[in-house]
C-alpha cells in the first residue's frame, strides 16, 4: 500500500458537512439577492437612491452573511477539488495558503465595501 | 439460436514483450446467445491461446472476470451479446488499475485497501454460548452490502480513484459499511477513524459510477451516504 | 525473466493447498494457534467456489422446528445411501452446530427469525428446516467472512499460485512445489505438514455447475504419488442446471412450486415420484430428466426440458427467486416471468476424493495407514461423509467442520514434529511439467482434448450408466491420454500463462477421470448418485463397502476391502424411500 | 505491470452522475471566479458618484446583460445540483438520483428561462 495513504487529514467531515450548510444557507440568499437586485431593481438608477437603500442595516447583515457563506462556500470548494487532484503534500499546504490569503483578502474587501457604503454621506 | 459473425477488438498487453498496450482484433463466429466469457474462451482455446483473462464461477458469484466491454464495466460471465446492439465488442481491462497481462488488473492494491478498513467484526463483549441475537431489521441493513463479490468494478469506475490512486474507493468504503452498520460490532470508532480521512470516504463525491457498475446492483452511494453522516455526527 | 532463488523457497509450518472454505478454516485454526500458515490458492480466497453455495449451511440448532443431532444424522446416513461411514457422520453432526455458532461469532450476517436467532429453512433430504441461510449468498458470506477473519489473523496468502506437485517421501509429506501463475517462477515451500483442500472435480464433466478452477488438482497429483482415491464413482447429478450452461439454479425453485415439464408439456415427475413430484431426491429427478430426454420427450426432442415458474406469479418470483430468474433472463434471454427456462441434469458434488480419516490425516490404504503430515478436508476429501449422495447444505458444514478439524489436528502435528529434510531437487518433477507444456512440438490442443473428455464423460458416465457405455469411456480416456502427449500451447511466456495452467489441469482432469472410470465399470450395483441401467438394484450383501483406486503402470488397481462403517443397532440399511 | 491514465476517460462519462458531478464542479469553480470579481466591482461603488456611473452603465450594457444570462444558468445550474447532492446525502436520493436530477435540472431550466427573459427586457437595446 503506497505510503501517502499515512498522511491523513482529519477535517473531511468538518469541509463536508459545513459546505452543505452553506449551500443550503446560500440557496436562500442568493435567490433573494438575485430576485431583489438583478430582476427588480434593473436599469441605471441615481447613485444617491441606491446607496440610500443599501445603508439599510437589514440589508448590511444580509451581505455580510453572504460574503461571509459565499467565500467559505466558494474556497471551500475549491480546498475540496486541490485536495483531489494535488497529492504532494508541500503543494498542498502551498495551496491552502494560497487559498487562505486569497480568501483574506477578499474579505477585507468586502467587509470594507460594506462598511464603506453603510458610512458615506448622501 | 443463430449463429453470429463477431468482430471482437481486445486490448493486449504482455509485460514480457509490449511497452504499451495495442489493440487486437478477432473476427469468430459464434451462436448468438453466448456470453462475453464464452467469446474470450472460443478465442482462447480456439484460435489465441496467449489471451488471458480471469474467470472462475462463471455463474456472476465469484467476481474474477470483471472487465470494461463495450464502455462499461460488466462481468464477462453474465453479459450476453443480446445485451448489446452491434456484433463489434471493444474489450479492456478495467480502468484505473494496473495491467499485468491483457484482461488480468492488479487487484494487490484493491485487497490492501480492503485489509485497511478492518474487515473483521470487532468484539469489546463476550461471545454468548450461541448466537448474538440480530433483529431482521437489523440484518436488512446490511444484507445488500454483504453481496459484493469483490470484482472492483466499482472501485475501477470512480473518478475519484482515478485522481488519486490511494483513495479507499467504494468497494473498501461498502465493507466499512458492512461492519459499522452490523448491530454486533463495536468497532465503529476505530473504523471512522480510518475512513474519516482525505483518502476515505471524503474523496467520494457522489458520482454515482460505482452504481453504474455494480453487477450485483448494490446500492453503494447510499451506503457510502450513511457513512458520511456517521462520520460527520462522530466528529462534530 | 531472471528469478531471485531465495525468494522461491518458503520454510513454513503449515501450508494449506486451496482457499475454499475448507481451506480458510483450517488456516484460521492454525493461525490462531500460533503457527506459521500459508494460504496457497490458484484464485483469489473470496474467487473460491465455495462463494457459490447458495442455500445454506446444515446444523439442527432447531431455532425454527424441534430437531435433533440424531435425525440429522439418520438423514444423512439416509441420504448417502447407508455408503456414508457412521463414525464419521456421527462424529461430524456432533460439531455441525458449534460450527456455525462459530461462524456467526465471527461476523457472519446470517438471515434472522423474528427474535433475532440465526433462521433456518427447508431443504431437499432434510427432514426439519436445518439449514441456516443468509439470503441466497450462503456460501459467498461464510467465505469472506473467513477470509478476513484469516486477514485479521495474517495468514500468509500466496494467491494466484497453481500446486504443481506434492513432495512425499517415505511416507510422509514435507511440502509442495507451486507455480506462481501472476510471474512465472516455481516457488518450493517447505513444510511440516500440508492439507489439500482444492476442491470439487466437476469440470471433468460438459455440463457441470462447478467453476472452471474446480479441476480436481490435488486428486491427480495424489495419484502421481502412488497414493489412492476413494469412492470416485459418485458424483452427484442435480436436476435444475441451466440449460448449455450447466449453471446451478437454486433448488429452492421447486421449493417455491416449480414445475418440470417434457415436450407435451406434462408434469412428467407423476410418473417417477408420484408423491413428492418435483421436490423428489436430486439423484432421482436427475433421473427421470434424463429418461424423458434419452427417449425422445425432451423439448423439441433436444437435451433438455422445462422449469416451469410461470403460474409461481411475478411478484412471488422476484421476491423469493431473484437470482434464478435472473440468471435466466442474463445466461438465455429467457423472461421466466413469461416462459419456461430449458434445464438439463448437470454434475455438481463429488462425493469422491481423498481418503482420510475423522482426523482428516490422509490415509494411503484399506487398512488406514497414513501419510505424515498430509491431511485434506473439503470437497476434494472423502471420509465419506455423504456416502453415496450427498444432501445439499452438507457439504459447506462438510467443508468447515472438517476444515476445523484439520486445523486442530495440523496444530498438534506442528507442535510435536520437526522440520524434516526436502527430498533432493524437489523442484524437478513440477519443472519437468512445465517443460514438456512449453517445449511441446507436437500439434494438439488441450482444449480440444478436454471438450471431448468431458463431452465423453456427460454421456458416456452420467446420470445412467452402462457397462457398454462405460467400456468405450475407458477407450476413449485411454486414447486421449495418448494424445495429450502431443499437446502443445500458444503461449511460451511467464506472466499470467493461461495457457500452461489449463494444459496441467487437462492433464489433471485426464489423470483422475481414468479412476472414476473404472471405479463406475467395477460397481455393479446401483447406489445413490450410481445408477447402472444394467445393475438397477441396491447390493447391500456385496457392496457396502468404498472403492479404493491407485493409478500404475498397468493402468488403474482397485481394493474394495474398506468396509463400510454401519452401526447395525441404530442405523441398519433400509430401503431409501422418498 | 503497465498503468493506464485515467485523467479522462470518456467511455465512463455518460452516466447522468458523472455528468451533473462535472457540472457541478466547474460551474462552482466559475462562481467562486465570478464572485472574486463581484466584490472587487462593488468595491467600486464605494469609490463615488463617478465611478458608479460608469459601473452601472457597463452593468447594464447588453454584454453585460447576455453575460449575466449566463451566469445566472450556471447559479441555477449549481444550486438547484447542489440541493439534489444535499438530498442525496441526506434524504435517500441516491435511490432516484436520476429523476432527482431531470426534475431539479428542470426548475433550474424553467427558473433560468424566467430570469433571463427579466434581465434580458430590462435592456434599452
Ligand atoms: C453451484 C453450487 C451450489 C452449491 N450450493 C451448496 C449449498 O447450498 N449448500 C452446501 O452445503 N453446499 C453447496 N455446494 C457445495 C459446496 O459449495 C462445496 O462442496 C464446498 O464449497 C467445497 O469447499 P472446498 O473448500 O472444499 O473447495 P472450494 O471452495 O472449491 O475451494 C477450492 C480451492 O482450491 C484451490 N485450488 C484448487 N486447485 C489448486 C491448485 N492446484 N493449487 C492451488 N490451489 C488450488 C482453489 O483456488 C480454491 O481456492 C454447492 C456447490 C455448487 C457448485
Ligand atoms: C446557490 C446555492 C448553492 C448551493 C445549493 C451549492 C451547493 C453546493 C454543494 C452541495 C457542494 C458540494 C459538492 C460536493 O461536495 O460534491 C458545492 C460545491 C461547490 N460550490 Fe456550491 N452551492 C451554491 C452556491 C455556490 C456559490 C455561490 C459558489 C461560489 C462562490 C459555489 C462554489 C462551489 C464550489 C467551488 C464547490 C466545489 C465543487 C466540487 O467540490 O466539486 N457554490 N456547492
Ligand atoms: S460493490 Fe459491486 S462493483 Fe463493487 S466490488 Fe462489490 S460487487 Fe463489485
Ligand atoms: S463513483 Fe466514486 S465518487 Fe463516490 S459515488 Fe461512487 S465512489
Ligand atoms: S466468472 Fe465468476 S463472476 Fe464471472
Amino acid at each position: 500500500m503506497s505510503k501517502t495513504f499515512k498522511e491523513t487529514s482529519k477535517t473531511g467531515a468538518v469541509l463536508w458537512f459545513f459546505q452543505r450548510v452553506t449551500a443550503v444557507i446560500l440557496f436562500i440568499i442568493l435567490v433573494y439577492h438575485f430576485v431583489y437586485y438583478h430582476f427588480i431593481s434593473q436599469g441605471v438608477y441615481p447613485w444617491r437612491t441606491v446607496v440610500a437603500k443599501m445603508q439599510s442595516p437589514w440589508f448590511n447583515l444580509l451581505q455580510f452573511t453572504f460574503l461571509i457563506t459565499a467565500l467559505y462556500h466558494g474556497l471551500n470548494g475549491v480546498w475540496m477539488v486541490a485536495e483531489d487532484y494535488i497529492h504532494c503534500k508541500a503543494w498542498r499546504l502551498a495551496f491552502f495558503s494560497v487559498i487562505l490569503m486569497v480568501g483574506a483578502a477578499l474579505l477585507f474587501v468586502g467587509t470594507l465595501t460594506i462598511i464603506k457604503i453603510s458610512s458615506l454621506k448622501i | 439460436m443463430a449463429k453470429v459473425k463477431l468482430n471482437v477488438k481486445v486490448l493486449r498487453y504482455n509485460p514480457d514483450t509490449d511497452k504499451k498496450p495495442y489493440w487486437k482484433t478477432y473476427e469468430l463466429e459464434t451462436e448468438d446467445d453466448v456470453t462475453i466469457l464464452d467469446v474470450l474462451n472460443e478465442i482462447h482455446w480456439n484460435i489465441d491461446g496467449t489471451l488471458a483473462y480471469r474467470r472462475s464461477c462463471r455463474s456472476a458469484i465469484c467476481g474474477s472476470c470483471a472487465m470494461k466491454v463495450n464502455g462499461r464495466n460488466v462481468l464477462a460471465c453474465e453479459t450476453g451479446l443480446h445485451q448489446f446492439n452491434s456484433h463489434k465488442l471493444k474489450i479492456e481491462p478495467l480502468p484505473g488499475f494496473k495491467i499485468i497481462k491483457d484482461l488480468v488488473v492488479d487487484l494487490d492494491e484493491f485487497f490492501a485497501k480492503l485489509e485497511r478498513i478492518l474487515p473483521y467484526l470487532i468484539l469489546k463483549k463476550p461471545t454468548p454460548d450461541k448466537e448474538f441475537l440480530q433483529s431482521p431489521q437489523d440484518f436488512d441493513k446490511i444484507q445488500e452490502a454483504a453481496m459484493c463479490i469483490l470484482c472492483g468494478s466499482c472501485t475501477s469506475s470512480c473518478p475519484s480513484l482515478w485522481a488519486n490512486e490511494d483513495y479507499l474507493g467504494p468497494a473498501a468504503l461498502l465493507k466499512a459499511y458492512r461492519f459499522i452498520f452490523d448491530s454486533r460490532d463495536d468497532g465503529t470508532d476505530e473504523r471512522l477513524d480510518i475512513i474519516n480521512d482525505r483518502n476515505g470516504i471524503w474523496r467520494c463525491h457522489t458520482i454515482f459510477n460505482c452504481m453504474e457498475a455494480c453487477p450485483k446492483d448494490i446500492k453503494i452511494t447510499e451506503y457510502l451516504s450513511r457513512l458520511k453522516v456517521k462520520a460527520t455526527e462522530n466528529s462534530i | 525473466m531472471k528469478l531471485d532463488e531465495a525468494k522461491l523457497y518458503h520454510k513454513i509450518d503449515a501450508v494449506v493447498v486451496g482457499a475454499g472454505l475448507a481451506g480458510l478454516r483450517a488456516a484460521l485454526e492454525i493461525a490462531r494457534n500460533g503457527f506459521q500458515v500459508a494460504v496457497i490458492s490458484k484464485v483469489y480466497p473470496t474467487r473460491s467456489h465455495s462463494g457459490a453455495a447458495q442455500g445454506g449451511i446444515a446444523a439442527a440448532l432447531a431455532n425454527v422446528k424441534e430437531d435433533s443431532l440424531d435425525l440429522h444424522m439418520f438423514d444423512t446416513i439416509k441420504g448417502g445411501d447407508y455408503l456414508g461411514d457412521q463414525d464419521v457422520i456421527e462424529f461430524f453432526i456432533s460439531e455441525a452446530v458449534k460450527t456455525v455458532y462459530e461462524f456467526e461469532n465471527m461476523g457472519v450476517p446470517f438471515s434472522r427469525t423474528e427474535d433475532g436467532r440465526i433462521n433456518q429453512r427447508d431443504f431437499g433430504g432434510h427432514s426439519s428446516p436445518r439449514a441456516c441461510f443468509s439470503a441466497d449468498i450462503t456460501g459467498h458470506v461464510l467465505l469472506h467472512t473467513l477470509y478476513e477473519q484469516c486477514v485479521k489473523q495474517h495468514v500468509h496468502f500466496f494467491n494466484e499460485f497453481q500446486v504443481f506437485s506434492l513432495l512425499i517421501e517415505n511416507d510422509s509429506c514435507k511440502g509442495v512445489v507451486a507455480w506462481d501463475i501472476r510471474n512465472g517462477g516455481m516457488h518450493t515451500f517447505h513444510s511440516k505438514s500440508v492439507l489439500l483442500a482444492t476442491g470439487g472435480y466437476g469440470r471433468a464433466y460438459k455440463i457441470t455447475s462447478n467453476a472452471h478452477a474446480n479441476t480436481g488438482d490435488a486428486l491427480a497429483l495424489i495419484l502421481e504419488c502412488g497414493l489412492p482415491l476413494e469412492d470416485m464413482e459418485f458424483v452427484q447429478f442435480h436436476p435444475t442446471g441451466l440449460y448449455k450452461h450447466g449453471i446451478l439454479l437454486s433448488e429452492a425453485a421447486r421449493g417455491e412450486g416449480a414445475y418440470i415439464l417434457n415436450d407435451k408439456g406434462e408434469r412428467f415427475m407423476k410418473n417417477y415420484a408420484a408423491t413428492k413430484m418435483e421436490l423428489g431426491p436430486r439423484d432421482v429427478v436427475s433421473r427421470a430428466e434424463q429418461t424423458e430426454i434419452n427417449e425422445g420427450r425432451g423439448i423439441g426432442g433436444k437435451d433438455y426440458v422445462y422449469l416451469d415458474l410461470r403460474h409461481i406469479g411475478k411478484e412471488r418470483i422476484m421476491e423469493r427467486l431473484p437470482q434464478v430468474y435472473d440468471l435466466a433472463l442474463n445466461y438465455l434471454k429467457v423472461d421466466a416471468i413469461k416462459e419456461p427456462i430449458p434445464i438439463q441434469p448437470t454434475a455438481h458434488y463429488s462425493m469422491g476424493g481423498i481418503p482420510a480419516n475423522v482426523r482428516t490425516e490422509v490415509i494411503k490404504d484399506a487398512k488406514g495407514s497414513i501419510i505424515k503430515g498430509l491431511y485434506t478436508a473439503g470437497e476434494a476429501s472423502c471420509l465419506s461423509v455423504h456416502g453415496a449422495n450427498r444432501l445439499g447444505t452438507n457439504s459447506l458444514q462438510d467443508a468447515a467442520t472438517f476444515g476445523r478439524i484439520a486445523g486442530i489436528s495440523m496444530s498438534q502435528f506442528v507442535r510435536d514434529n520437526k522440520f524434516e529434510n526436502l527430498p533432493a531437487n524437489p523442484q524437478d518433477a513440477a519443472l519437468k511439467k512445465v517443460s514438456t507444456f512449453m517445449n511441446g512440438t507436437g500439434k494438439e490442443r488441450h482444449s480440444v482434448i478436454r471438450a471431448l473428455l468431458q463431452n465423453g464423460m456427460t454421456k458416456l458416465a452420467g446420470v445412467f450408466r452402462t457397462e457398454e457405455d462405460m467400456l468405450k469411456l475407458r477407450v476413449l480416456v485411454k486414447e486421449l491420454q495418448e494424445r495429450f502427449k502431443n499437446v502443445t500451447i500458444d503461449d511460451k511466456g511467464n506472466s499470467y500463462n493461461m495457457d500452461l495452467i489449463e494444459a496441467f489441469e487437462v492433464s489433471n482432469l485426464l489423470s483422475f477421470s481414468e479412476t472414476i472410470v473404472e471405479g463406475a465399470i467395477a460397481r455393479k450395483e446401483s447406489r445413490g448418485a450410481h445408477y447402472r441401467n444394467d445393475y438397477p438394484k441396491r447390493d447391500d450383501e456385496n457392496w457396502l463397502r468404498h472403492t479404493l483406486a491407485w493409478q500404475t503402470e498397468k493402468g488403474v488397481v482397485l481394493d474394495h476391502s474398506k468396509e463400510v462403517i454401519i452401526f447395525r443397532d441404530r442405523y441398519a440399511p433400509q430401503e431409501r424411500k422418498y | 505491470m503497465y498503468k493506464r491514465t485515467f485523467i479522462f476517460d470518456p467511455g465512463y462519462y455518460k452516466f447522468v452522475g458523472s455528468w451533473a458531478w462535472i457540472l457541478h464542479r466547474l460551474s462552482g469553480l466559475g462562481l467562486i471566479f465570478y464572485l472574486s470579481l463581484h466584490i472587487w466591482v462593488i468595491n467600486s461603488l464605494t469609490m463615488g458618484e463617478e465611478s458608479f456611473t460608469r459601473v452601472t452603465t457597463f452593468l447594464n450594457s447588453p454584454v453585460f446583460k447576455i453575460l449575466e444570462v449566463g451566469l445566472w444558468g450556471i447559479i441555477m445550474f449549481h444550486a438547484f445540483n447542489g440541493v439534489r447532492i444535499v438530498f442525496v446525502d441526506f434524504f435517500k436520493g441516491s435511490l432516484f438520483h436520476k429523476k432527482l436530477f431531470f426534475a431539479m435540472i428542470s426548475i433550474a431550466f424553467v427558473l433560468w428561462a424566467i430570469g433571463s427573459y427579466l434581465l434580458l427586457s430590462h435592456i434599452s437595446w
